[in-house]
C-alpha cells in the first residue's frame, strides 16, 4: 500500500510536469481564439457604424435646400390675363367653375418664366450681362408654378411685389455644394461662367440662403424640378402596402398559426402545410414578385403599380414569417394555462381566443412589427409589379398609383444627375432606416412592456 | 360601385341574422326559465353564418357564371348573318366594342346600327341582372335566416356549430400558405413552358452564352444559357458566405462563450440591425462606397478590381448575412447541451478547447443547416446585386470582374425594352423557376438538417 | 394541524353508506402505444373525499383525466371502459364535454390562475357558461365562491389584481374558487398541495375538509399522511391498475393486498 | 365612375420626358391630376396597352421603337383598335469616355472593327486583331480598346446595332456568300474581352469608366449632358451630338420616340386630348422646351404639326 | 446487491484517520443576488468516500462545483471564502484552473459522453494535457482507464463507435474512464447513478468502492440509502449550510442535528 502511494505520486508529478509544459502554448491558443472572436465582433460592429457613418454623411447635406428670395413682381405688362372672374347675379354653380376654369388655364398658359427672370434681374447685380436661359437655370423650374399659384390665389397681386421664395436649382446647388468640382473648365460645369458667378454673388448678398429641406418630407418625386423632388408619394405609398401587411398578413398569419398548433389533426397535410409554410419562409423576395406580376396582374387584373398589388404581393411574402413566429409563441404557453382553461369547462376555441392569444400577444405583436418592417425595406418584388413608376403625386386610395420608399431610393440613385441625387439618394434612405429603427425600437420596447406585464 | 352595394346589403343581413339569433336565445333563457346550451352571442353568430353563406353562395355563382351568361347574351344580339361573317378574332372584337359601348367608353370608327342596339341592350340586361342576383341574394339569405332562427331551442348547440365554422376559416388560412405555393409553381411554370416552347431546355440549363436578342430582332432570339448566370450566382454566394461564415460564426461564438453581459446586450442587437436594414440600403452602400474602396485598394496593391464586381456585391452581401449567420449559429450553439460543455471543462479543457473540440463539432450539423440557410438567402438575393455587381453575364472565374446573377437577369428581363410575348421577357420566369428549385432544394435540405439536429438533443 | 381535520373526517362508514355518484367499469387509457390503465372498476360515493395513492407514474392523474375527459386534450390518448356521472356515460358521444366539466371540476397540481385579475379568474367560468344574468350576479357569484375557498377575506381589497401575483397558497385557493364558481358536482384534484408548503398545505386541506359537505372529492395526493387526514376513502393504484379500495382507515390499518402493504410500509415507490 | 387618372407605361427611354410632361401638365391644368407614368419597358408597356379597354389598362404606352405587327394583332384581339401612335422626338445616343483621357472621334467603321468578333480582312473573316484604337486608325489616340455597350435588354440596344454595328460592318464590306446566318453572326457577335455588355442603366456604364478610365461608352445624350464633369463625349463621322445636328439628321445614332395613344379612352379618362396636345406643345417638345434641355432631341416643328394633326383627325 | 458493498465499506474510523487532501473554510457562493452558500467549512480525508446529503436546492452540487472551481464557468456566480487541495488555495489568481481540473476530475449527474467514439471520449483529455507521448501511450492510457472503469471487456470491440451509443450505466461509467484517464487526484460525482436503473447503479456503487483506494471522491446523492452504502463520511446540507458532518454509520445513526434528523426520518425534504 505505501509503496503503490510512492509510485503513484511519481506518477502525478510527472504527470503535472507534462500537463505543465503544454499550458502556456494552450492558453496561447486560446488567447488567440479569444482575440479572433472579438475580431469578428468588432468587424461585424465596425460595418454597421461604417455603413451607418457612411450613410449619414452622404445624406445629411441633402437636407438642408437652398432657397432663392425673390422680390416677385406681379408685373401687368408680363401677365396679360383677364381679370379673374367674379361670380355674375344668377350665375349656375358649374357656369361660374367653368369661367374659373377657362381663366385658371388662360395663366397657365402664359409664359410665367419671364417674371421669374425678371425678379431674378432684379436680384442681379444692374446690368449684369447673361441671357435669358442662363439666368433662368438658377431658379427650379418650378418657380413658375409657385409664383403663377400665387397668382390664382390672389388675383389682387397684379401690379404689386412681394418676396417668394423659390428652390434654387438642382445645378446651382451642385455649384454652390462644390458637387461638380468647382474647378472644372466652362465645358464640364452645368451652368454657364455668368451664371455660376451670379450665383456666387447670390450667396454672397444673401439673396440665396440655406435652410432645413422640409421640402423632402412634404413633396413628392419630381423630375421637371429635381430640386423639389421629395419622398411623400412614396412614404404615403409605403404606408398603404403596410396597411394592407398589416390587416392581411397578420389575421391571416395568426389564424394559421392557431389552426396548425391549436387545432390541426396531426397528418399528412398539416405536416405539408408546415414543410410549405417553413419554404415560403426562404423563398426568394424576387419569386413573389413573380408571382405577384402574373397572378395579381395578369389573372387578376388588378392595376399596376398600385400599392394594393405591392401590398399583397408583401403580405404573401410576410406571411410565413408571421406564421413561424406565431406557432413559436403558442408552443411556448405552458400547458397549465390550457388546462385550466379547459378544465374550467372552456371549449378549445375559448380556451384559444380567451387565454392563449392574449398571453402570446406580446410575441405576436413583435413578430409582426418585424416582419412588417421587412416588408417595408423589400424592393425588388416590388420592381417586377411595375412599382419603379414616375409617380409625382400622393396616392388616395390603395388603388391609386404609387412607388414605395425603397423604389424611390432606386429610382433616385439610378437618376442621371447624378451628382444632386447621390446626397438625396442617401437622405431618403436616412429616412427608410429611421422609420425601420423606430419600428424595431417599438417592437423592444412593447415587447418588454408586455412582458412585464404578463 | 356594384360591389359595394352588395357589400353593404350583406353586412345588413349579417347584422339582422344576429340580432334575431341572439334575442331569440335571449328570450328562451327567460321565459322557461331552462338552461340554454350556448350563450345569445353564440345563436346570433349561428343564425347570421346561416344566413351570410346561401347569400353570398348566390353571389359567388353569379360571379362564376355571370361572364359566361353575358357573353351569350352579347352572342344573341348580335345579328345572325353578321355573326356568320365574324372568325374568332373578329368575334372578340365585336364583343369588346359592345362592352365598350354598354360601359360608356366610346369605340373607334363608326357605330354600326346592331352594335349600339346591342350595347343598350347590354346595358339595361346588366342592370336587370344585377337586380335580380341581389334579390336572390336577399331571399335565401332571408330563408335561411327563417330557417336557422327556427332552430334555436335550449339544447341546440350553436356553440359547437359556431365553432366549428371558425374552425373552417382558421383551416382556410393557412390554406393560404399552400395555394401560394401552388400560385409560385404554377405562374412559373405555365410561363416557363411558355419559354421552353421558344428555347430548348437544354440550350437553357446548359448553355454557357447569355445573349438574349433586342426585341427588335424578331425570329433570331438570341442565346439564353444558364450557365453564366449560375456561375455569377455561385460566385457572388461564395464570397458572400467566405465572409460571412468566420465573422458570423466567431462573433456567435464570442458573444455567447465569452462577451461579458453588458458587451452582448449592446453588440448582438447592434449586429442584429444589419439583418434588419433593407437590401436597397445595402446595394447603395456597396455602389457608392465599398466598389470604389475596393477598387482603390486593388490599385494599391496592383489588382485591377471593378467597382462594381462580384467582390464589391459578394463583400456587401456577406455583411448582410453575418446577422443571419451569428443568431442562427447563436441558437444552435445554445442548443447543445450544457453537459457537454460541463463535460470538457471538468477535464481541465480551455474555454477554446471545448469550443472547437466539443461544441463545435457537436452543433456541426445545426451549424451547416443555418449556412445552408444563409446560402439560399444569399442566392436569393436581388438588390445588392442589380446594384453593385456590374451585370455582366459572361461566363468567367474572375471576381475581380462584374457578373450577373439569376435574380439580376429576371429583374433586367422583365423590366427592360423586351418583347413581352417573346423569350426576352418570358426567361424571367425561367429563371425564377430556376432559382425557386435551387432555394427550395437548398432549404429543405438546410431544415432537414437543423430538425435532425433539434431532434438528437430533444 | 392534522390532528384536526382528522378528528373532523366523519365516520368512514359514514363513507360507505352515501350514494355513489361516479362509477367506473373497465376503465383502460393507451397513450399511442403504451397502455396507462389496465382496467380501472371504482365507485365514488357522493359528498366524501376520495383519494387515489400510488407510486409515481401507476396512473393516478390518467385516471383522474378520464373522469372530467381531459385525456379528450391529450393527442394519441385512447380511453375504454365506461364512466357514469349519476348513471349517464360520460363517454356518450352525444354528451358535450364543455357540459361535462362543468359539471366536474379540476385542481391542478401547480396552481395554474389565469393571468388576469382574481375577479376575472373567478368570474371566467359562469361568464362562459352563461350563469350569471348581471353584473351583481357575477359580483355575487365571485364574492361567495371565494369565500367558500377562504380567500376573500384576503383579496378583497384587490380583486382587481392579477391572480398571479399571490402566493402560491392562495393562487391554489384561487383555482379551487375559480372552479366552485361554475357550480360543479364532482371536484377532481391532482396533487393539489405539493407545491405549497406546510402551512398553505394545511389551510387548503382544511378547505378540502369543509367542501366535501357539498360537492363530492376526489383527490390524488402522493402522501399518504395526506390520504390518511383528508379522505374518507382510499384507492391504492399500482403499474396501472387499482390494487386496493375502501374505506381510508382500513386501507391504511388493514390493506388486503401484499403490494398495498408494501407502499404503505414504503418498500416500493 | 371611371378613373380619372391618365395612366402611362412603357420605355424606360421615354419615361424622363413623360414624366415631365405628366409634372407639367398636373401644374399646369388644374382641372386634371397628374399622369402616373410607369415604365416596365417598350414591349411591358405595349403589352398593358394591349390588355383590353376600361379602367384597368393603361391609356399611353411609351415606346421606342414602332409598335410591332405582332403586337398590333394582340391589341385587337383584346378589342383596343383605336391606336394613335405620336412621334414626338428623337433620342440621341453618344460614345462616351473619361473626361480626363484623350479626345475620340469615331466612325461606324472604327466602332466596328473594335467590336465585333471577327473582321473582314481581304475578302474573309478573320478573328479580330485590334487591341488598341490606334491600330485601328492612326488618328485615333494610343489606348487600349475597351467599349461598354448597351445590353440587350435596353432599346438603345437596337439603334446601336442598326446605326453602328450594321452600318459599319456595310463600310467595312462583309464578304460576298455569307449565309443568312453567318451574316446575322457577323453582325451580332462581339468580342467578350473588350466589349462590356451593360444591362443595368446608365450610372453603371459610368461606373464601367470610372474603373477602367480607358473604356469608351454608350450614353444617352441626356445622361451624358447631366454629367459633363466626368464624361467627354465622341463625334461620330466627325459630327458633334448635338440637338441641332440629330434634327438635322447629321448625326447618325439617333432614334426616333413615340407614345400611342388608346383611342377608345379619349372622352372616357378626361385628359387625355390636353395631354397629348401639352406634350406636342412647344413649350414642352418643341425646340427650347422643357423637354430638350432634359435631352430629348426635338423634331421639325412640320413634323410635329403632322403628327398631332393625324392624332385629332383620328379624334372625331 | 447494496448488502455487499456495504460489506466492503472499510471500517469508519480509518477514514477518520486519513489525511486531509482538501479543506473548505467558510465557503460561501452567491448566484447573482441569491445566496446559495453561507459559509461552509469541511474536512475531506484523502483515498475515501464522502458523500454529501441534504435536499434538493440545498447547495450540495454547489458546493461540489467550488471544488473544482465548475463555478467559475456560470456567469454571476461569486465564491467566497477558500479551499485547499493539499494546502494549495484553489482559488489562487496564480493557479491554473485549467491544471486544478486536471487533477481534480468530475463526473456529472447524466451522462454525458463527447460525440465522439468511445476511444475519443477516454482519449480526449490526456490529448489535451499532452499526457501522451505517442499513439502507443494513448492506447495504453485508454485501455487502462476503460479497465479502472470496469468498461473494457463490454466495448472492447467498439472503441470506434460513437460513445453516445452506449447503454447509460456503460456511458456513465465511460464518463469515468474519462475522468480517470486525465490521473487526478481527486474524483467528484454529481448524481452519478441518478439517472440510471438500479442494476447500472449497483455496478457504478461497486466502481466507487473500488476507486476509492486510489483515489479522494467526493460524491452528491439524494438517496441516504447510497450514501450508506458508499461512503465513508457524510456531510448534511440544509438551506445552504452544513449541518452537521461526520463518519457515515455515526450521521446515519445517531445524528446531533434535530434537522439531520428529521432529514433522515424523512420529515423534510
Ligand atoms: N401524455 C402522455 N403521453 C404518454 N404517456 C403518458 C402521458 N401522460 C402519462 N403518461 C404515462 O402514463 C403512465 C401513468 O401516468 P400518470 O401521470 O397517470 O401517473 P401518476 O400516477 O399521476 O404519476 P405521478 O405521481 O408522477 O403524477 C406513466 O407511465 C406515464 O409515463
Ligand atoms: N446557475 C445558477 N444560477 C442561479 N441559481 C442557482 C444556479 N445553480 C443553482 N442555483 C440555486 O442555488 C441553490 C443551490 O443549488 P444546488 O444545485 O447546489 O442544489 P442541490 O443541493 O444540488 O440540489 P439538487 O439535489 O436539486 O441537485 C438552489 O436554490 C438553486 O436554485
Ligand atoms: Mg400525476
Ligand atoms: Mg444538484
Amino acid at each position: 500500500m505505501a509503496t503503490d502511494t510512492l509510485s503513484t505520486s511519481q506518477a502525478s508529478v510527472e504527470r503535472t510536469r507534462l500537463i505543465r509544459a503544454s499550458l502556456r502554448k494552450r492558453h496561447l491558443s486560446e488567447a488567440i481564439f479569444r482575440v479572433l472572436g472579438l475580431a469578428a465582433i468588432i468587424l461585424a460592429l465596425g460595418f454597421v457604424a461604417l455603413l451607418f457613418v457612411d450613410i449619414v454623411r452622404k445624406g445629411a447635406p441633402a437636407f438642408t435646400q437652398s432657397n432663392l428670395h425673390l422680390a416677385v413682381t406681379f408685373d401687368p405688362a408680363l401677365i396679360k390675363a383677364d381679370p379673374a372672374p367674379v361670380r355674375a347675379e344668377g350665375q349656375s354653380d358649374a357656369d361660374f367653375q367653368a369661367a374659373n376654369l377657362k381663366w385658371q388655364r388662360d395663366l397657365a398658359l402664359l409664359n410665367w418664366n419671364k417674371v421669374i427672370e425678371a425678379s431674378l434681374r432684379a436680384a442681379a447685380p444692374a446690368g449684369y450681362d447673361i441671357d435669358t436661359k442662363e439666368i433662368l437655370s438658377i431658379a427650379e423650374t418650378d418657380a413658375r408654378h409657385e409664383v403663377r399659384e400665387m397668382f390664382v390665389a390672389d388675383p389682387t397681386l397684379l401690379g404689386k411685389t412681394v418676396d417668394v421664395d423659390v428652390l434654387a436649382s438642382a445645378n446651382a446647388v451642385n455649384w454652390i455644394r462644390g458637387n461638380i468640382d468647382r474647378s472644372l473648365g466652362d465645358a464640364q460645369q452645368q451652368l454657364s461662367a455668368p451664371a455660376r458667378a451670379l450665383i456666387d454673388e447670390f450667396v454672397a448678398n444673401g439673396t440665396i440662403t440655406n435652410g432645413f429641406a422640409w421640402s423632402i418630407f412634404t413633396n413628392v418625386d419630381s423630375r421637371a424640378a429635381p430640386a423639389s423632388a421629395g419622398l411623400l408619394g412614396a412614404f404615403v405609398g409605403t404606408l398603404w402596402m403596410m396597411l394592407i401587411v398589416i390587416f392581411l398578413a397578420v389575421p391571416i398569419g395568426v389564424a394559421s398559426a392557431i389552426y396548425l398548433e391549436e387545432f390541426a389533426p396531426k397528418s399528412r397535410l398539416t405536416d405539408f402545410i408546415e414543410v410549405n409554410i417553413n419554404n415560403l419562409a426562404a423563398v426568394p423576395s424576387i419569386v413573389f414578385g413573380l408571382l405577384g406580376a402574373a397572378v395579381f396582374i395578369n389573372y387578376m387584373h388588378l392595376p399596376i403599380s398600385a400599392p394594393i398589388v405591392g401590398g399583397l404581393v408583401l403580405t404573401l411574402m410576410t406571411l410565413p414569417t408571421i406564421i413561424i413566429a406565431t406557432r413559436g409563441a403558442l408552443l411556448g404557453v405552458s400547458p397549465a394555462l390550457r388546462q385550466a382553461a379547459l378544465g374550467m369547462g372552456a371549449s378549445k376555441t375559448q380556451m384559444v381566443f380567451h387565454h392563449v392569444l392574449p398571453v402570446t400577444f406580446p410575441s405576436i405583436l413583435t413578430a409582426t412589427i418585424l416582419g412588417v418592417a421587412h416588408a417595408l425595406g423589400e424592393t425588388a418584388p416590388l420592381l417586377l409589379i411595375g412599382m419603379k413608376a414616375f409617380v409625382a403625386a400622393v396616392p388616395a386610395t390603395p388603388l391609386d398609383q404609387a412607388t414605395a420608399l425603397p423604389v424611390q431610393i432606386y429610382l433616385w440613385q439610378g437618376n442621371e444627375n447624378r451628382n444632386f441625387f447621390e446626397p438625396r439618394t442617401a437622405a431618403a434612405i436616412m429616412v427608410l432606416l429611421l422609420v425601420m429603427i423606430c419600428l424595431n425600437g417599438v417592437a423592444i420596447y412593447l415587447r418588454s412592456r408586455l412582458e412585464k406585464r404578463a | 360601385m356594384n360591389s359595394l352595394v352588395i357589400a353593404g346589403l350583406l353586412l345588413v343581413l349579417l347584422g339582422v341574422a344576429y340580432q334575431s339569433g341572439w334575442s331569440r336565445s335571449r328570450a328562451l333563457a327567460t321565459t322557461n326559465g331552462v338552461k340554454v346550451h350556448s350563450r345569445p352571442q353564440y345563436h346570433g353568430s349561428y343564425v347570421a353564418i346561416w344566413a351570410l353563406v346561401p347569400a353570398l353562395l348566390v353571389v359567388g355563382l353569379w360571379a362564376w357564371l355571370g361572364d359566361g351568361i353575358t357573353h351569350n347574351f352579347i352572342v344573341s344580339q348580335i345579328p345572325v348573318e353578321t355573326l356568320q361573317s365574324l372568325d374568332q378574332t373578329g368575334l372578340n372584337a365585336t364583343i369588346g366594342r359592345i362592352n365598350a359601348l354598354a360601359s360608356g367608353y366610346g369605340v373607334a370608327g363608326e357605330v354600326l346600327p346592331y352594335e349600339q342596339t346591342a350595347g343598350d341592350a347590354l346595358r339595361s340586361f346588366q342592370f336587370i341582372t344585377f337586380l335580380v342576383v341581389i334579390g336572390a341574394a336577399a331571399v335565401a339569405g332571408v330563408a335561411a335566416l327563417l330557417y336557422a332562427r327556427s332552430r334555436i331551442t335550449a339544447r341546440h348547440r350553436a356553440r359547437n356549430a359556431v365553432e366549428r365554422v371558425i374552425n373552417i376559416a382558421l383551416l382556410a388560412c393557412s390554406a393560404v400558405a399552400i395555394l401560394t405555393t401552388v400560385g409560385i409553381v404554377a405562374s412559373l411554370v405555365t410561363e416557363a413552358i411558355r419559354f421552353f416552347s421558344f428555347i430548348s431546355p437544354l440550350d437553357f440549363f446548359f448553355g454557357t452564352v447569355w445573349n438574349p436578342n433586342n426585341a427588335g430582332s424578331a425570329g433570331n432570339w438570341g442565346s439564353y444559357g444558364l450557365l453564366p448566370l449560375l456561375v455569377g450566382t455561385l460566385m457572388i454566394t461564395a464570397i458572400a458566405m467566405l465572409v460571412a461564415v468566420p465573422v458570423g460564426l466567431m462573433a456567435a461564438i464570442y458573444l455567447s462563450q465569452y462577451a461579458h453581459r453588458n458587451l452582448r446586450a449592446v453588440a448582438k442587437p447592434i449586429i442584429e440591425i444589419l439583418a434588419g436594414i433593407p437590401t436597397i440600403v445595402f446595394g447603395f452602400f456597396a455602389l457608392v462606397t465599398v466598389g470604389p474602396f475596393l477598387r482603390d485598394a486593388g490599385n494599391l496593391v496592383g489588382l485591377d478590381i471593378n467597382a462594381t464586381s462580384a467582390l464589391t456585391a459578394g463583400v456587401v452581401m456577406g455583411i448582410m448575412i453575418i446577422p443571419f449567420v451569428s443568431s442562427l449559429s447563436d441558437d444552435i450553439l445554445n442548443q447543445v447541451p450544457r453537459t457537454l460543455r460541463d463535460g470538457a471543462y471538468g477535464l481541465g479543457a480551455t474555454k477554446s478547447e471545448t469550443i472547437r473540440n466539443v461544441l463545435l463539432p457537436a452543433a456541426l450539423p445545426g451549424i451547416v443547416g443555418a449556412f445552408l440557410l444563409a446560402v439560399s438567402r444569399a442566392v436569393g438575393e436581388t438588390m445588392i446585386v442589380v446594384l453593385a455587381a456590374g451585370n455582366a453575364p459572361v461566363l468567367r472565374g474572375n471576381p475581380f470582374e462584374p457578373v450577373a446573377t439569376i435574380t439580376v437577369s429576371i429583374v433586367n428581363q422583365l423590366t427592360g425594352d423586351t418583347d413581352f410575348a417573346g423569350p426576352q421577357s418570358l426567361v424571367g420566369f425561367a429563371l425564377g423557376l430556376t432559382l425557386f428549385v435551387i432555394t427550395l432544394c437548398l432549404n429543405i435540405f438546410a431544415l432537414y438538417i437543423v430538425r435532425r439536429f433539434r431532434e438528437q438533443y430533444e | 394541524m392534522t390532528q384536526q381535520s382528522v378528528n373532523s373526517a366523519m365516520n368512514p362508514t359514514d363513507a360507505l353508506e352515501r350514494p355513489i355518484r361516479l362509477t367506473a367499469r373497465d376503465v383502460t387509457v393507451h397513450y399511442g402505444a403504451k397502455q396507462a390503465l389496465h382496467g380501472i372498476s371504482i365507485d365514488i360515493p357522493d359528498r366524501a373525499v376520495t383519494s387515489f395513492i400510488g407510486p409515481s407514474g401507476c396512473g393516478k392523474s390518467t385516471f383522474l383525466r378520464c373522469i372530467n375527459r381531459m385525456n379528450d386534450t391529450i393527442e394519441g390518448a385512447k380511453v375504454g371502459g365506461t364512466i357514469k356521472l349519476d348513471g349517464e356515460d360520460i363517454y356518450d358521444p352525444s354528451l358535450d364535454v364543455v357540459e361535462l366539466r362543468a359539471r366536474i371540476g379540476m385542481v391542478f397540481q401547480k396552481p395554474n390562475p389565469f393571468p388576469k385579475s382574481i375577479y376575472d379568474n373567478v368570474a371566467y367560468g359562469p361568464k362562459i357558461h352563461g350563469l350569471a344574468k348581471s353584473k351583481t350576479d357575477m359580483d355575487e357569484i365571485v364574492v361567495s365562491s371565494l369565500r367558500k375557498a377562504g380567500l376573500f377575506e384576503e383579496v378583497k381589497d384587490r380583486l382587481n389584481e392579477p391572480g398571479t401575483g399571490l402566493s402560491g397558497g392562495q393562487q391554489q385557493r384561487l383555482c379551487i374558487a375559480r372552479a366552485i364558481a361554475v357550480g360543479p358536482e364532482v371536484i377532481l384534484m391532482d396533487e393539489p398541495c405539493s407545491a405549497l408548503d406546510p402551512i398553505a398545505t394545511a389551510i387548503i386541506e382544511e378547505l378540502i375538509d369543509e367542501l366535501r359537505e357539498n360537492y363530492t372529492i376526489v383527490i390524488v395526493t402522493h402522501s399518504m399522511q395526506q390520504a390518511a387526514r383528508v379522505s374518507q376513502r382510499t384507492a391504492f393504484f399500482h403499474l396501472g391498475n387499482l390494487i386496493e379500495e375502501g374505506v381510508t382507515e382500513d386501507i391504511f390499518t388493514n390493506p388486503v393486498n401484499k403490494q398495498t402493504q408494501d407502499y404503505i410500509m414504503g418498500r416500493i415507490g | 365612375q371611371s378613373r380619372d387618372t391618365i395612366q402611362v407605361a412603357g420605355s424606360s427611354t421615354v419615361l424622363p420626358f413623360a414624366s415631365i410632361v405628366a409634372e407639367e401638365f398636373g401644374a399646369a391644368f388644374p382641372e386634371f391630376k397628374t399622369p402616373v407614368v410607369g415604365s416596365g419597358g417598350t414591349g411591358g408597356g405595349l403589352k398593358q396597352f394591349c390588355e383590353g379597354v376600361g379602367d384597368n389598362t393603361i391609356d399611353i404606352a411609351n415606346a421606342s421603337r414602332k409598335i410591332k405587327d405582332s403586337e398590333l394583332e394582340a391589341c385587337t384581339a383584346a378589342g383596343v383598335t383605336d391606336i394613335r401612335e405620336i412621334q414626338f422626338g428623337y433620342d440621341g445616343i453618344v460614345f462616351a469616355s473619361s473626361a480626363s483621357g484623350p479626345d475620340f472621334a469615331l466612325t461606324p467603321l472604327q466602332v466596328y472593327k473594335a467590336i465585333a468578333a471577327k473582321v473582314p480582312v481581304d475578302g474573309a473573316l478573320v478573328d479580330n486583331p485590334y487591341t488598341k484604337w490606334s491600330e485601328i486608325d492612326p488618328s485615333l489616340p494610343d489606348q487600349a480598346i475597351s467599349l461598354a455597350i448597351p445590353g440587350t435588354n435596353h432599346g438603345t440596344r437596337e439603334v446601336f446595332q442598326l446605326e453602328v454595328v450594321d452600318a459599319g460592318a456595310e463600310e467595312a464590306g462583309l464578304p460576298e456568300g455569307l449565309s443568312d446566318e453567318e451574316k446575322d453572326a457577323a453582325l451580332t457577335t462581339f468580342r467578350q474581352d473588350v466589349v462590356i455588355e451593360i444591362s443595368g442603366d446608365y450610372t453603371e456604364t459610368l461606373a464601367r469608366l470610372s474603373s477602367n478610365p480607358d473604356t469608351v461608352g454608350v450614353f444617352g445624350l441626356s445622361f451624358y449632358e447631366q454629367n459633363t464633369d466626368t464624361l467627354k463625349v465622341a463625334t461620330i463621322n466627325g459630327v458633334v451630338p448635338s440637338p441641332e445636328s440629330v434634327a438635322a439628321g447629321e448625326y447618325p445614332v439617333s432614334r426616333p420616340l413615340f407614345f400611342y395613344v388608346k383611342g377608345q379612352h379619349i372622352g372616357v379618362i378626361p385628359g387625355i386630348e390636353e395631354y397629348v396636345q401639352f406634350f406636342l406643345s412647344e413649350q414642352m417638345s418643341g425646340a427650347g422646351g422643357a423637354l430638350e434641355a432634359a435631352g430629348l432631341i426635338p423634331q421639325p416643328a412640320e413634323k410635329t404639326a403632322e403628327v398631332l394633326a393625324a392624332f385629332e383627325a383620328g379624334a372625331q
